[in-house]
């Protein structure tokens, strides 16, 4: 394992403490319990509270600010966060009309988030994400996984909370835009997670695995490397069937690195997406192409498409400032 | 039941999880995200350094706040589950008159409870109630019929064991195995290892103190 | 050689096709010969050009826009791209007030945008970034190399350039922001040009490259990997050493990502150095943490200071509008 | 000297090249980017298309042609480079009376003065000049003195070898490995590499013809 770390112990407080520094026009960090919030308390709105393991970064703390998350807790790299650490963030940044967690679909973060709503003192409500339709879905099954379709369902929950619209209708936007999205991702090689030194799964120098959790878990099948469009080809077929998206149907389409692919590359994805989406008769209106949502130093990739509406495109559009996404201000 | 037992066991089950470190790191790296250990080996410690803080508690009290600290402590999914297991066993020690093993075998009961309410899960999903369902029935079981300790320890190792080694087979259909589908067959499921080690660890510390 | 590509030969114009697609609002892609222009030319104003290898994206393409560059040329994988794209490009983004080239020190990127500069039918000026301060400059040398600082002139020189300033102002600008900036940067592994197929150095698991070039060029020496504090150290004492800063001063700290370090060991290196620079008497007042200037999938990072007064401050903080850089609009 | 004398060699030089891929791309990995192989191939190949383009021109034009491709299409630093090296010996030829051997000699001298100024860099320091200035004066030494064609050959191929390996001992002070120091030590140049590469293609070719 190469990383620039001290102690593994210390590598996320140094981490939070580094973004924190970096940007303190933005945000304020609290340690133990460990939470992040806007530097400027917004009043007479849903909060807006996320949260997850750590690994993913800019996913959550970058995604703070005007027009997005008023709170985001960091677990432990890939590990939830705890509900001490949700309370508190709720209690900071609880500003008179309830609290609005957004989730992605995990066991452990559904089962922390869910305790840490029991014991708030405010409203809640929550939002869970589940994007990834590389796992199949079934009655039987907890369900997909949330993944980088987060980061829209966010930006647009964020825009309608500025408005001072009612946790009802924050938590009604954020579940409509997560059921029109979905997303797959590609690994190229594993992931490491500082304390465990060692990549989190052995994968050939021919191989990729196709449809992979964001923290490296098996995705649907480990295959041979192709060339990109025929991986590219299969992802976003997975997508289609997922969403089943009607003939002219607006779309954003986001590529998102999982931390070690060169942006060349996932330009090069989006050039073969985007004209797939187009041949299917999907028009790409907004994009988004970068490190998003990551697996800490994971090569690979995933491609999200987030069907538009009106409504869903206004709250894309609207005014964001954050450490990550910036425009309108 | 004395709190100073449960603050033995404490370090016991610290160091059966210490002592299975690569195992229970391969397991999830295997069919998880490879962190069970880590997340484990944080709150088996987190416990043991509460000793001071514990010592002059009774044991539901204890019980109650290792739950709580598990809670703010390790995270994932296992956090959340052996909190609620922690604490509703607690609850339960309060509330009944202490008759022994009885009524630490309904505490263990409803602790498993506690756990199936909030991952909303159940046998066979391949998850540590597959270790955890069948022991709480044996423990129940054997204690209604006045079995002697050393027999319940060493039943109680070996349906562990057993409710372990079958999460080999199973396919998962909670936590995050359970996008795995059919690869998930072949192997055994972290959380289901390490609660058979914490039973086991238990048991074994019983049975010293039978001796 | 593990990638998103198709053939290698169509790697280049695949992913300069996708970035012109997704930032459609913002740029143009002409082909061959290859630049890229602003969507919209503006009109009187020195036409800030810059170019260079491919492989550092999202320099220069990602900096095109509304206070930064009108054009940028793309060479091949790290190789300076010809005299022909840079003609092309300034004939494009001519504003009738001369063509400023931002160049950095590369012997084949000096004398390509040199030999255009003379063929040139309009005034041009050319400002040479050489911010890397791991090459200790002599008489007998072509001097340090231009890296990650050269996004910091591009900036300035940019924010200058739309307020109507000569030639001449824009490169007197260019010129000492080049001159207050140093940078140096580690690299824990190769980066693999695709046409190459394999990695271009070998690195055990236990070293690190101290002052490798953007390129994989070799550093100050290869040393056995250390704990990131020590690591830092070695940095920023040698940029401190370069810059000679005052007591007091006021900087900028960017920390540079090569392509396969994540953003939370980017902000971990963030953390130690800003705290070291405190301790010297540095007041960082500005901060940029991300990938700014890559090597392909290199692992490794760079550290750059930039010494600000009130005219730098001024033209950081204006407002930019590109695929990579915006605020304020 | 003929164009198609040119358009032949151009084929001689692209094959050298692709027969040397690891060892230039090697040796530009060592104390470069690892670009140089690539950049070589790219340029030789472009000019053994012009083939159709160039029959028909004066070899001066043909070398001024060839020249002007090679800007376009290597890029780096052996672009510009080789690039006024042929624009240059182009002028030089159409200029002077084509009095043979000589007004090569002459030619060659002049590209390599190009690439003197262009490069603001002269003998001894780690650059494909080590090769192309030897090669000049000894080239114009020797049609000074009338040698004959075989020994011209036999010697620039001996100089330009003699240079490229005079490159390894060195310390570079102009381009790419000029940030390298004493590392750079113990390397031959890639682009020393290729230029006496270059030569002996362009020796051995001229060899044929006078069999
Ligand atoms: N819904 C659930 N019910 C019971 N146990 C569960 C459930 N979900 C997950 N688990 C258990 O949690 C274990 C994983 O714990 P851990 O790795 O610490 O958390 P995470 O999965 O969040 O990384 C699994 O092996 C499984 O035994
Ligand atoms: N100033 C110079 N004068 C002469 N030759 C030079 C100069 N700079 C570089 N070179 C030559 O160019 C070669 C490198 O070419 P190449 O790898 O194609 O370009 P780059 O260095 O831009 O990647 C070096 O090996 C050296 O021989
Ligand atoms: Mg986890
Ligand atoms: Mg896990
Ligand atoms: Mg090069
Ligand atoms: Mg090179």
């Amino acid at each position: 394992m190469k990383k620039f770390i001290n102690k593994i112990d210390d590598v996320l407080v140094e981490s939070l403490s580094g973004f924190a520094a970096a940007h303190h026009d933005l945000v304020k960090l609290n340690l133990d319990p460990n939470f992040l919030t806007r530097q400027q308390k917004s009043n007479n709105k849903v909060a807006i509270i996320s949260g997850g393991g750590s690994g993913h970064e800019p996913l959550h703390a970058g995604y703070i600010g005007y027009g997005m998350l008023d709170a985001a807790c960091p677990g432990h790299v890939f590990t939830s966060p705890t509900p001490d650490q949700m309370l508190a963030a709720a209690e900071a940044a609880h500003a008179d009309k309830g609290i609005l967690f957004i989730v992605k679909n995990y066991a452990g973060d559904v089962m922390n988030f869910e305790m840490a709503a029991e014991m708030l003192p405010f409203e809640s409500a929550t939002v869970l994400t589940s994007d990834d339709c590389a796992v199949i879905n079934s009655t039987y099954t907890t369900g997909r996984r949330g993944v980088a379709g987060t980061v829209i369902v966010e930006k647009c929950v964020g825009s309608l909370a500025e408005t001072g619209a009612t946790l009802q209708a924050c938590k009604t936007l954020g579940d409509k835009v997560n059921s029109r999205t979905a997303s797959m991702g590609v690994a190229l090689t594993s992931c490491t997670v500082p304390a465990a030194g060692r990549p989190t799964f052995d994968i050939d120098d021919n191989e990729l695995e196709m449809g992979v959790g964001i923290h490296g878990e098996p995705g649907r099948k480990r295959e041979t490397i192709r060339e990109a469009d025929a991986i590219i080809q299969d992802v976003v077929n997975a997508i289609l069937d997922a969403l089943k998206p009607a003939q002219n149907s607006e779309a954003l389409l986001l590529i998102n690195g999982f931390g070690a692919t060169p942006l060349m590359e996932l330009y090069l994805i989006y050039n073969t997406a985007a004209k797939l989406l187009n041949h299917h008769g999907i028009n790409i209106t907004r994009s988004l192409v970068g490190n998003y949502t990551t697996a800490l130093d994971m090569a690979g990739a995933s491609i999200t498409l987030c069907l538009l509406d009106d409504e869903i495109k206004q709250h894309w559009d609207s005014p964001v400032h954050t450490a990550t996404l910036r425009w309108g201000v | 039941m004395k709190t100073s037992f449960i603050l033995n066991v404490a370090e016991y089950i610290r160091d059966a999880i210490l002592d299975h470190e690569s195992e229970l790191e391969s397991l999830d790296r295997a069919i998880g995200d490879g962190d069970h250990y880590i997340n484990m080996k944080r709150g088996a410690s987190a416990i043991v350094e509460m000793r001071a803080e514990l010592e002059s508690l009774t044991p539901d009290a204890a019980l109650n706040k290792i739950g709580m600290k598990l809670l703010s402590t390790i995270g994932g999914a296992s956090g959340p589950l052996l909190a609620s297991f922690f604490m509703s066993m607690g609850k339960t020690l309060k509330e009944k008159a202490d008759d022994g093993a009885i009524s630490y075998a309904a505490a263990f009961a409803d602790g498993v409870k506690a756990i199936q309410q909030r991952g909303k899960a159940g046998l066979g999903e391949k998850t540590m109630l597959d270790v955890l369902i069948p022991v709480a029935q044996q423990f129940l079981t054997l204690t209604a019929s006045h079995t002697n300790t050393k027999e319940i320890c060493a039943s109680l190792i070996h349906t562990a064991e057993q409710g372990m080694l079958s999460t080999k087979a199973l396919i998962a259909t909670k936590g995050r195995a359970a996008s795995l589908g059919e690869r998930a067959i072949g192997h055994i499921d972290p959380g289901a290892k390490s609660c058979q080690l914490m039973i086991e660890a238990v048991c074994k510390q019983r049975l010293l103190i039978q001796d």
